[in-house]
């Protein structure tokens, strides 16, 4: 492993129990069902970069991303991300904060993924207060008007309701509250799948800008190859819950060596002559 | 001239809220000729479901249609849709999990449907639907099957052989693809192309995605915020967008052939307004790096194929130019 | 909603005057007068003593000679009138059916607390924490709900007697009556909050809460519990009419509110038995306040249903 | 199939043992049956004698246990009140209630599901709007007022229909019917009226509501646009849908209409085991409603188990669910 990789995950394993109930088992003399969703993945990535996972609905991408920010805990392998040890089979996951403070993530979903109840300047309070950042309370406004700036919205934008705002402004809203608990690394779960093309290039520039700006390292989850083209520096295809392929997006693209990654792109919709990016 | 299979003129759908009047559709007109598969690409909001929904007669009430007309073959169906619905004009959704009733087989809802329309006896509907599942690649002997024991491609299929059951002369497929991973896209696509293109039925299809229109599409239909703003041969659209808006969405849509990370994706400042909110003028202007002073006062006109100001604007500076 | 980037966010007044809630309730009539009735049968519930022409619980005040005097009529004896006549013992209705409706809405309404209270807990629990206790609590409101919760309230009533000394009975009736009508009415309260919490629990807003490190409790309380209370509002409000409907039928019954603190239930089986011989009063008008005070409820229920979920209108 | 079955049994004897240990807990520990019995100033002696012929001294366990299996051989003991056994009690009683309860649900569900449908297909019609807003009066009139004021017009008032009473009734076997003369008819109908008349308002909003969410689906929109008229729609598509969902509640409903025969029972004096419950609760009279509580119970579960068996029947995305398994 290069010595300038931040996030370093190891045999990677899920499993999920599809079986009947035990009643129904014992008739019908079947035994226990388990659904693999992730099997055996290793991959790391390299500091200030942006990983891309890519692969169609089930093949354990959206998994693999829960495992890594703590929302699941994996059967096996391990996690180790910033020189620290996340998860490993025999000890489990830690319990660190200063470690969860490190890794945050982005969801799909503009609508579900602010509480509705909640004020924009209370959802981006929220992380700071949680961990501590910062006590005083001017200073604790001051950077949530910092963090609004900072995604593209204005100040008097705290004192509203998600639903006030765009699918657009809502995943900058998002991208906001990831980044008030001052992380290295974020999880972005499908960020603009949800959003219409002309906002998607938006959200895009703003999470490479954001990158730039304050060196995040991305793994950046997809469905879709042309997204994955413009932001990755290292792309991942999975399937059935195994990483097939993997290489710089270039090269992957222009010679792929697995035919399931061929049949991916060829099936990408695309314009004839299309407008680079 | 001959009569177009469908001619759109003027339509324009309103729906009451609480405290105003949305005006969801403004003055959409447009002309299909028969065996023509028509594209309709826009922004979620942009009014391309509903135009749809309009002319199967399909609006959710209380939206309901406050001028235009709708002719097909030279018939009005404005205001009696129902008469050809199904019969003439078919319809694709865009969830296959949901279209289908889950409490009968797919047998049973095609041979309704084949009943209803064609007036066959029960054997000779029963031998038409097990034929219809064999066009679209399903096995005619799990007709007998419930929809939630097909996976959501095959529903789709289920789906098209429906629509296209009482051989209509014009399929609008709303978004059809979009529930589906993208392997599967491409498939459920060319199947829709072929079958149309066999039977000689228009398609009008509804989508997000450019690419999808680049594939599929003989004309593009272009909408933004209720209006048409470009329409054109798909070919000469891509070639030469004329809209300042299709020009940035196109430009906005990543692609395969990027050629490096570092790269700025060429963006549209702002998002589409909602229909609470739109500006005046040309609905475009706050977001258009173009915009004449006219834009945010003047709609535009659609002529040659486009409604913008600024082109117009410049194809007068040609003529004057060339004059 | 329309947003404009720079226009300062309306204060919280503003907002509420704005909301569509208010927008929808100025424009239903039904809704407007049912909401009247209910807040000034609250009031008068509430101003009882304030009000109410005579204290019926006094001695003092009861004069047996008045006993059936029609509304509106001198009493052939003392020559008093009543506006809505007396019962058999003289006591002014109108007075009866106040201190009455006192008691069958203090019940209504702690007994609705209760079942809230236990309901959303325990549907809050049940939803986020999942597993057996899910399995467990759920399975225990399936049963309960198999029972109807008239049959239930009767039988905690008929328990709790059994366990209290007889000679407190009466004296704890009323808080037998709640504790009873509570119980048999916290499972709509726990389905719906159980249903609400696995579908907000699902949200992402939720996982990010717990990518912060938020404790189960504190997502609970502060992230899930403001977003169910759309729907538990609509069933307090349905659960208030069965509440104030089930209290009347125990009563009714003989078994709930004691006769020392009649109810409105209490009231109408008295008149029951003079229906017979030509009062109608002592019956028709407890019977009619009971209606208006229900029928107002559900009124302001179902265009609480309708308004907070537009879809089903 | 048949492992649904099994499971559906087994749950529904789980329930049954449950409805049983409440109902002995109740029984066993609700007031004290020596004290009961003996009344509060016998001899130790004597209550000792009494607590080991009843078998109170044996662990609690074994006691539930014989509580068990006396229920299943129709053993509910003895009445405090009027000493009689308590299986004699409600086997007298049992036919006037169930009578009254089938006609009434009869009534209930065939007027409820064809009012629904009614108001869901004509919605925003104005007969429609005076249906579902005279239907809340029905949910806002307390039952017992309802009997009262049919009782005020048809047999104070007018005269018509007796106010009182299962009328006369004639013996088929161990059944008493007042289904064959015309007293028992006249009687049966005021009772059958105020028992019927809310849980049909109840079913009926809740067909409506059902109606309205299957009419509101995507397939639905896709059976309109397939060209199919309304009616069709309406009757091949959305109606059979709504009844997955309703014929739970419906079932629970029926259910609760013996329980809400206790109202009905008092109102009008009818000779069933709900008046013979309320009767006990007022009285505490443990052994009758220790035994009511079991006789409802599986009353109720024998109704659930019917209508989730209904609900396979109908449901072919449940049948599956259930034979791969995730149920529970």
């Amino acid at each position: 492993m290069p010595d300038d990789s931040y996030l370093t995950v190891t045999g990677l394993s899920r499993h999920f129990d599809i079986s009947e109930p035990w009643l129904a088992r014992l008739v019908s003399g079947r035994g226990g069902r388990l659904l693999t969703a992730v099997d055996d993945v290793s991959f790391s990535i390299a500091k200030g970069r942006t990983y891309a996972l890519v692969g169609e609905s089930g093949s354990g991408k959206s998994t693999i991303a829960r495992m890594i920010v703590g929302l699941e805990r994996p059967d096996s392998g391990t996690i180790r991300i910033d020189g620290q040890t996340a998860f490993d089979p025999v000890s489990g996951p830690t319990q660190d904060s200063s470690l969860r403070q490190k890794l945050q993530m982005v969801f799909q979903s503009p609508y579900s993924s602010l509480n509705p109840r909640w004020r924009v300047g209370d959802i981006l309070m929220e992380p700071i207060r949680a961990f501590g950042l910062i006590s005083e309370e001017t200073a604790q406004q001051r950077r949530v008007q910092e963090l609004l700036d900072q995604v593209g919205l204005s100040a008097p934008d705290a004192d509203r309701f998600p639903h006030e705002f765009s699918g657009g402004q809502r995943q900058r809203i998002s991208i906001a509250r990831a980044l008030a608990s001052n992380p290295h690394f974020i999880v972005c779960d499908e960020p603009t799948s949800a959003l219409d093309v002309s906002v998607q290039a938006q959200v895009l520039n703003l999470l490479k800008q954001l990158q730039r700006d304050l060196q995040l390292t991305y793994l950046f989850i997809s469905h879709d190859m042309a997204v994955v083209r413009v932001m990755a520096h290292r792309i991942g295809v999975l399937k059935d819950g195994r990483l097939v392929e993997e290489n710089e997006p270039g090269a992957l693209i222009e010679s792929p060596r697995e035919p399931y990654t061929r049949m991916l792109m060829d099936s990408t919709p695309r314009f004839a002559g299309g407008m680079a990016g | 001239m001959t009569t177009p299979l469908l001619h759109v003129d003027g339509l324009s759908v309103e729906f009451p809220q609480r405290r105003q009047r949305l005006q969801a559709l403004d003055g959409i007109s447009f002309t299909l000729e028969a065996g023509e598969v028509l594209g309709f690409v826009g922004e979620s909001g942009a009014g391309k479901s509903l135009t749809g929904a309009a002319i199967m007669g399909l609006l959710e009430p209380p939206g309901r249609i406050t001028a235009g007309s709708i002719t097909l073959e030279g018939r009005r169906i404005d205001g009696n849709a129902a008469g050809v619905r199904g019969r003439e004009i078919g319809m694709i959704f865009q969830d296959p999990l949901t279209s289908l009733n889950p409490l009968r087989t797919v047998g049973d809802q095609l041979v309704e449907t084949i009943q209803l329309h064609l007036n066959l006896p029960a054997e000779a509907a029963g031998a038409r639907a097990a034929q219809l599942l064999e066009e679209v690649g399903i096995d005619p002997a799990r007709r007998g099957a419930f929809p939630h024991e097909f996976s959501g491609g095959m529903r789709q299929r289920i789906v098209i052989a429906l629509a296209l059951a009482p051989e209509p002369k014009l399929i609008i497929a709303d978004e059809p693809t979009t529930a589906l991973d993208v392997s599967i896209q491409a498939q459920v696509l060319a199947l829709l192309r072929r079958l149309c293109k066999e039977r000689g039925a228009a398609v009008i299809l509804i989508t997000h995605d450019m690419g999808v229109i680049a594939e599929t599409t003989d004309r593009v239909a272009v909408l933004y915020a209720g209006r048409l703003v470009e329409d054109g041969l798909t070919a000469a659209v891509i070639a030469a967008p004329r809209h300042p808006y299709t020009r940035g969405l196109m430009a906005s849509t990543p692609n395969l052939d990027a050629v490096s990370v570092d790269t700025v994706l060429p963006q549209i400042p702002g998002s589409m307004p909602g229909l609470s909110a739109l500006p005046d003028g040309c609905r475009f202007h706050p977001r258009c790096d173009v915009a004449l002073p006219d834009c945010s006062r003047v709609a535009p006109v659609f002529a040659h194929g486009v409604a913008c100001h600024k082109f117009a604007a410049e194809q007068k500076g040609e003529a004057a130019d060339a004059g | 909603m329309t947003h404009s980037p720079h226009t300062a966010p309306p204060t919280r007044l503003q907002r509420v005057l704005a909301s569509d809630f208010v927008f929808d309730f100025t424009r239903a009539p039904l809704a407007i007068l049912a909401a009247a009735v209910v807040a000034f049968l609250f009031l008068v519930a509430i101003l009882a003593p304030a009000v109410a022409p005579t204290n019926p619980f006094d001695p003092a005040s009861l004069n047996l000679m008045n006993g059936f005097t029609p509304p509106m009529t001198d009493n052939m004896f003392t020559g008093e009138r009543f506006v809505m006549g007396t019962d058999d013992q003289g006591r002014d209705l109108l007075s009866a059916i106040i201190y009455g409706l006192r008691v069958s809405l203090f019940v209504g309404v702690m007994s609705v607390l209760l079942a809230m209270g236990i309901g959303v807990s325990l549907g809050l629990v049940a939803g986020y924490v999942g597993g057996w206790l899910d399995n467990l609590i759920m399975r225990i409101a399936d049963i309960q709900l198999t029972f109807p919760s008239i049959l239930i309230a009767m039988l905690i009533f008929g328990v709790l007697r059994g366990i209290i000394p007889p000679d407190l009975r009466d004296e704890m009736a009323i808080f037998v009556l709640i504790a009873a009508i509570g119980l048999s009415e916290w499972v709509p309260f726990a389905r719906t909050v159980r249903a609400t919490t696995l579908v907000e629990k699902e949200k992402e807003y939720v996982q990010a809460a717990r990518l912060i490190g938020l404790r189960r409790g504190q997502i609970m309380w502060r992230h899930i519990l403001p977003n169910v209370i759309g729907p538990v509002l609509v069933i307090a409000t349905i659960t208030l009419a069965l509440a104030i409907i089930a209290e009347a039928t125990l009563s009714f019954l003989g078994v709930g509110a004691p006769p020392t603190e009649p109810s409105l239930g209490t009231l109408i089986r008295i008149g029951q038995d003079y229906l017979f011989s030509g009062e109608w009063w002592i019956l028709t008008f407890p019977a009619v306040t009971l209606l208006a005070l229900a029928l107002s409820v559900n009124l302001l229920g179902d265009w609480l249903k309708d308004t907070l979920n537009p879809r089903l209108r | 199939m048949l492992i649904i079955l099994a499971r559906r049994l087994a749950q529904a004897m789980l329930v049954l043992l449950l409805v049983a240990l409440i109902s002995f807990a109740i029984f066993r520990f609700v007031g004290s049956p020596v004290e009961n019995i003996l009344g509060q100033d016998a001899t130790v002696t004597d209550r000792n004698e009494l607590i080991a012929r009843m078998g109170l001294d044996d662990p609690i366990p074994v006691q539930y246990a014989r509580f068990v299996w006396k229920a299943l051989n129709f053993d509910f003991g003895i009445s405090y009140r009027t000493a009689e056994p308590v299986a004699d009690l409600i086997a007298s009683r049992l036919p006037a209630t169930l009578e009254l309860a089938f006609i009434s649900a009869l009534m209930a569900l065939s007027a409820g599901i064809l009012l629904g449908i009614f108001t869901a297909i004509k919605r925003g019609g104005f007969i429609a709007g005076f249906v579902m807003t005279t239907s809340l009066i029905g949910v806002s009139l307390p039952t017992f007022l309802i009997g009262v004021l049919l009782i005020w017009l048809f047999s104070v008032e007018l005269g018509w229909l007796p106010s009182f009473g299962r009328g006369d009734t004639v013996r088929l076997g161990f059944w008493e019917t007042g289904l064959l003369t015309v007293s028992g008819l006249k009687s049966l109908i005021l009772p059958a009226i105020t028992l019927g008349l809310y849980q049909m308002t109840l079913i009926m909003r809740l067909v409506r509501s059902e109606m309205l969410e299957v009419l509101r689906q995507d397939f639905i929109k896709f059976a309109r646009a397939r060209g199919l008229p309304e009616r069709m729609v309406h009757f091949r598509h959305a109606l059979r849908n709504t009844l997955v969902p309703v014929t739970t509640v419906a079932g629970l409903q029926l259910g609760s209409i013996v329980a809400f025969a206790i109202i009905t029972e008092t109102v009008f004096q009818w000779p069933g085991v709900g008046l013979m419950f309320i009767n006990a609760v007022y009285f505490v009279d443990i052994p009758v409603m220790s035994a009511y509580l079991l006789l409802v119970g599986t009353l109720f579960v024998l109704i659930n188990l019917i209508v989730d068996l209904l609900y396979l029947a109908i449901d072919p995305r449940i049948r599956d669910r259930n034979l791969r398994g995730g149920g529970g």
